[in-house]
């Protein structure tokens, strides 16, 4: 039981880490800057998410999970709210930025 | 497992500084807070992990005020930015 | 070990370069950023340095407040910065650069000989952490110990803010700082200050009830509401009191005239200024933290919207 | 003030509870500025100040009788706790501070009174909170005797001091506050990483403790080099002296006044606790001739600049750079070359001589240059014409404390100056001498200018003056003559 | 050698940077920023030795600890104050350095 916890902790924090990775190369290498913020919500929200799913077998109480979740959740919340508020600072900006 | 939690820690850490690179080439403040805001998320990421492998319950304390103040760092650099455009650039130009 | 050692090497090592970034970026918006991402980083190493409650301080100082502040100024600024012209010469930033490192180098040298065993008042502060009926040394340390420092910096705090003010224009006085002026269209940000802000101030409080035993205090919880407040504020939610607000300055100084009410109070009942008397010492301090999380999430939150200036014609 | 059962325990003369109130009381004052706002500041502010004065006699009262007060804050002993403590040196600061407050505040009523209709009372909060803030900062700078507890009085100090700079808001005093804090922050900020040191080195800050634990060996010396230096930018010493004219010239008379005669003396002090009573074994003779010769920089430097100044203001303010040199030729001079380390003495009690009646003669200096330019609408040295009829109490005021900083008997700078000479000759240090008789040479060059300017003829082109109160020009008249008679009062015991 | 050192090394570096910064930046901004650096730099080297200090069970000597949170305090303090100066200097057409001939502005509007 204990290994099969183990081993989804490592898939599910690796994939994490994927798509971190993932995030930054979109950051890196996309176009303009509304391309690149789509890529970076994706790390933000779902590469989080893993990696807190990674590690809920890992925490030693349910207090521990439900904070680990909470966290999660707070960034969910202000990833949407930021990325809305940086798309319209890029819109002002012009295409060029 | 915890020294692979400290490897995915430090992987994260790696990665979202890669972004910085961001902050340094813009071009606009957009993509400035961008990499911030990548940066916020995965000190958020690394201090579970790290916490988790060291068996330290107060660093989801630590990881939810830095989730919470992140938010509002994110704001802060949109105000900025936002401020910075509204502006007329050469304000204090003007007779 | 080893790759502790690698962990904390590769940590090291991100401090400094985004240090260094903050020094040597062009623009001083970018510099900003790379301070805030410094700041995040600088958590990390309290952490490993097994200073939990000095991470949480630097988390909200370092990457929240501190920012918020340079970046507006970093935004404000940015024209005229652009004009600057005048950079040091050559020969002078290198002899600024090899004094730098000179001190750099005699400062590691110092750390390299510091005695092993290396002095300390853990025992110390551990023994007598009991009289306090507090759990978190650093606690005791804040409120009992060293309960003066920790009152004197209230002062500095409410001393700064009456110094930030007294940069108003005069015009001004009856103004609104220029930070909280709302956005034209703020749907989503008010979304935004309507439900992180609830989840803050249980954080906030939290870290004040559970900094007695637990790592966290009255400032960490502060901060957490001085960044809801200005989160609120921002969003044009409500609206910034003016400085000459009665109940603003009231509560300006509850803090400090609580603390320094319950330390002359000490000199009667427990013998010594900021003595307090062993059997209600926890309930004393508890009694203190809590206009004091008052006053400091109000200062700080003051002290980053700036002083006040005329909203009108703007 | 009845000592309890614990605080005899502890160790606490009766008394010693004064030296908490010095602290708490400027304290108190300031959070009811604060709190009662800027229509009360004013009344709060003077009510606080024959208090305040009454407080710094009780502690002088409790020196004479026990020679030094100890108090351990919370009850807790060094090292986990704070202690503070007095001795004839603080006594002397503390009343010499409440003395100069209380002149600076009687003076600054006319400025930062009550808010009359159409004012909003910004400067006078502003003034207020900062004059209490810098009096319990100066207070708890006197009186603290741990490293960590004094960093924060520095710190105290700056935030009260740099807002007094730029009350006006104009561009040019704001750059000038701006320089002045940079300096001081970065002052504050060596100083704290050598207590680091100190604390990494040997588990204490508590300088009792520390005076016992501490070994002349490299970390100690980079430890004290840098609180020195740190220190030394926050006193103002040549050459790291730059930010002080401005600051101190563009500053409201009243304020110049504090930050001239008290702020500065702040940490000055501090450096004298570090080396006379922290790291008494660390001083060597190279180390102290170093400080000399700063000392002695300053003095030449800053009277050359002040011979040079075009402005009253400025003279004044270069003056003060030139007096502060004197302070440091106490290192040189207290060295006892055959133990090895600093010995109290004539030197110490010429450079203490020297800090109380610098502060008593630069306020008057300050705020009587004050009149005079509000009287002049100006503060050119060249218009000065006709001002010795006009406000001959300003100018009598001014020269009476002209002759405390020259060195003329009977006043406080020449019993100071007198001390530090014979100091020189019995240690056979005859250059440094040489260094106060040119210093004082050429101060009485820079005020003979300025005097014989003011009792000239009035130029042609002279505006009518304007009035000033009289109780205006008795403030400065009042600490010029104490100043003067201070020589007096230091050979009576 | 361990982590606890590593970080004095850095502590030691970050002083070295912020005050490089704080020397040769004309801009006030940039060295208000350099001064949080050099102020940071101190506090780790304080954290440095409250780690060493580590004993009686606890991971460090908390009398270190709790002094770099109210120094944290005060270096926060400076920086607000410095900003609330530096904005009112630029409001002021003072531009953004201590020095007149460096800011292009300046000169600039002198001529025009």
């Amino acid at each position: 039981m204990s290994a099969l916890l183990d081993l989804f902790t490592i898939v599910a924090v690796s994939a994490g880490v994927l798509f971190f990775l993932a995030g930054v190369v979109g950051l890196l290498r996309f176009p303009d800057a509304l391309t690149r913020l789509h890529a970076l919500t994706k790390a933000d929200n779902v590469g989080l998410g893993l990696i807190v799913a990674g590690l809920l077998p890992q925490a030693d109480s349910v207090l521990a999970a439900l904070k680990l979740l909470l966290v999660w959740l707070t960034v969910l919340l202000a990833g949407a709210t930021v990325g809305q508020l940086i798309a319209r600072v890029a819109r002002r900006a012009g295409p060029s930025a | 497992m915890n020294e692979f939690l400290l490897a995915a820690a430090a992987a994260v850490l790696i990665t979202v500084v890669l972004g910085m690179v961001r902050i340094l080439r813009g071009p606009g403040d957009a993509d400035r807070v961008m990499a911030a805001q990548l940066l916020g998320t995965g000190g958020v990421a690394a201090l579970l992990l790290s916490g988790i492998a060291r068996g330290r319950p107060a660093s989801l304390d630590l990881a939810l005020t830095l989730a919470v103040l992140a938010a509002f760092a994110s704001i802060a650099f949109v105000k900025g930015a936002a401020l910075g455009q509204g502006e007329p650039p050469a304000r204090d130009d003007a007779p | 070990m080893s790759f502790e050692l690698n962990y904390e090497l590769l940590v090291g090592l991100l401090v400094l370069t985004t240090a260094a970034w903050s020094v040597a970026a062009r623009d001083s918006y970018s510099a900003a950023v790379g301070f805030v991402s410094y700041g995040l980083l600088l958590a990390i190493v309290w952490m490993q340095l097994q200073a939990v409650d000095v991470a949480l301080t630097e988390v909200a100082i370092g990457s929240g407040l501190t920012g918020l502040l340079l970046l507006g100024a970093a935004a404000r600024v940015r024209a005229a910065e652009a004009r600057v012209v005048a950079r040091p010469s050559i020969a002078l930033r290198t002899l600024a650069a090899l004094a730098c490192v000179g001190i750099s180098v005699a400062l590691a040298a110092t750390v390299l000989s510091l005695p092993q065993p290396a002095p300390s008042l853990a025992a110390e502060a551990l023994a007598a952490l009991p009289a306090t009926g507090l759990g978190n040394p650093v606690n005791g340390v804040l409120m009992a110990f060293r309960a003066f420092d920790t009152l004197l910096e209230k002062v500095v705090l409410v001393l700064s803010l009456v110094g930030v003010w007294s940069l108003a224009p005069e015009s001004g006085w009856t103004g609104r700082p220029r930070l909280l002026h709302p956005f034209a269209d703020d749907g989503v940000l008010r979304f935004l200050a309507r439900t992180l802000p609830p989840l803050g101030l249980l954080l906030g409080l939290h870290l004040m009830w559970n900094g007695a035993d637990e790592p966290g205090g009255a400032f960490q919880g502060a901060t957490v509401l001085a960044a809801m407040w200005l989160l609120v504020l921002m969003a044009g939610l409500g609206e910034a009191p003016q400085v000459r607000a009665r109940w603003l300055r009231v509560a300006a100084v509850a803090g400090p005239a609580t603390f320094l009410a319950v330390g002359l109070a000490g000199m009667g009942i427990a013998g010594a200024f900021l003595a307090y008397p062993e059997a209600h010492a926890k309930t004393l301090i508890l009694f203190v933290e809590l206009p004091m999380m008052l006053t400091i999430a109000l200062v700080l939150a003051l002290l980053v919207a700036g002083p006040p200036e005329r909203t009108d014609g703007t | 003030m009845t000592p309890l059962p614990e605080a005899l325990a502890a160790g606490l003369p009766a008394g010693a509870g004064w030296l908490v109130a010095s602290i708490a009381w400027p304290v108190i004052a300031l959070l009811l500025v604060v709190a009662g706002g800027e229509r009360f500041a004013a009344r709060v502010g003077v009510l606080a100040l024959p208090v305040g004065l009454a407080i710094a006699a009780a502690v002088a009262l409790g020196i004479a009788d026990h020679g030094e007060l100890v108090y351990h804050v919370g009850g807790w002993t060094p090292p986990l706790g704070i202690a503070l403590r007095a001795d004839g040196l603080s006594a002397a600061m503390l009343l010499v501070t409440a003395v100069v407050a209380s002149g600076a505040g009687i003076y600054a009523l006319a400025d930062f009174g009550t808010p009359r209709a159409g004012q909003t009372g910004r400067t006078s909060l502003a003034f207020w909170a900062s004059l209490l803030g810098a009096w319990a900062a100066l207070n708890l700078a006197f009186l603290g005797n741990d490293l960590f507890n004094l960093y924060v009085a520095l710190e105290l100090l700056t935030f009260a001091a740099v807002p007094l700079v730029c009350l006006d808001g104009r561009a040019e005093t704001l750059k000038a506050a701006l320089r002045y804090l940079l300096y001081a922050l970065v002052g504050s900020v060596l100083y704290l990483l050598g207590a680091v040191l100190l604390y990494g080195a040997y588990g204490t800050l508590d300088m009792g403790l520390l005076a016992v634990a501490a070994q002349p060996e490299p970390a100690t010396w980079v430890a004290a080099a840098l609180m020195t230096a740190g220190l030394l930018a926050k006193t103002a010493l040549f050459p790291l002296h730059l930010w002080l004219p401005p600051a101190h010239a563009g500053a409201p008379p009243a304020a110049s006044a504090v930050l001239s005669a008290l702020v500065v003396k702040g940490s000055f002090f501090i450096v004298l606790r570090l080396w006379f009573e922290a790291l008494p074994g660390l001083s060597n003779a190279a180390a102290m001739q170093l400080l000399g010769l700063l000392g002695a920089g300053a003095i030449l430097y800053g009277s050359a600049l002040a011979l040079r100044q075009a402005r009253l203001k400025l003279l004044v303010a270069y003056s003060t750079v030139a007096q502060i040199g004197y302070l440091f030729l106490v290192f040189p001079l207290a060295f006892d070359a055959a133990a090895g380390r600093l010995a109290a003495g004539a030197a110490l009690a010429g450079g203490l001589l020297q800090a109380v009646s610098h502060a008593l003669a630069k306020a008057a200096m300050f705020m009587s240059a004050g009149l005079i330019a509000l009287s002049l609408g100006h503060d050119r040295i060249a218009g000065l014409g006709g001002i010795g009829r006009t406000r001959p109490a300003s100018l009598l005021a001014f020269a009476l404390a002209g002759v405390s900083l020259v060195g003329l008997p009977p006043s406080g700078g020449f019993a100071a100056k007198w001390l530090l000479l014979s100091a020189a000759v019995a240690t056979g240090q005859w250059w440094w001498a040489v260094v106060i008789v040119l210093g004082g040479l050429l101060t009485s060059a820079y005020l003979v200018l300025v005097l014989m300017r003011a009792l000239g003829e009035p130029a042609e082109s002279a505006i009518a003056p304007q009035p000033v109160a009289a109780w205006r020009e008795a403030v400065p008249l009042v600490l010029a003559l104490l100043a003067v008679f201070m020589g007096l009062a230091g050979a009576l015991p | 050698m361990n982590p606890t050192t590593l970080f004095g090394l850095c502590g030691a570096a970050l002083v070295g940077i912020g005050l490089y910064g704080l020397l040769t930046d004309p801009r006030l901004l940039r060295k208000i920023i350099a001064f949080n650096l050099v102020g940071s730099g101190v506090f780790l080297l304080f954290g440095v030795v409250a780690r060493r200090g580590a004993a009686a069970g606890l991971g460090g000597d908390p009398v270190p600890q709790a002094l770099v949170i109210t120094g944290i305090v005060v270096a926060f303090s400076a920086t607000a104050l410095a900003v609330a100066l530096l904005l009112r200097l630029h409001e002021s057409g003072g531009g953004a350095t201590l020095d007149d001939a460096a800011d292009g502005a300046r000169t600039d509007r002198s001529r025009s």
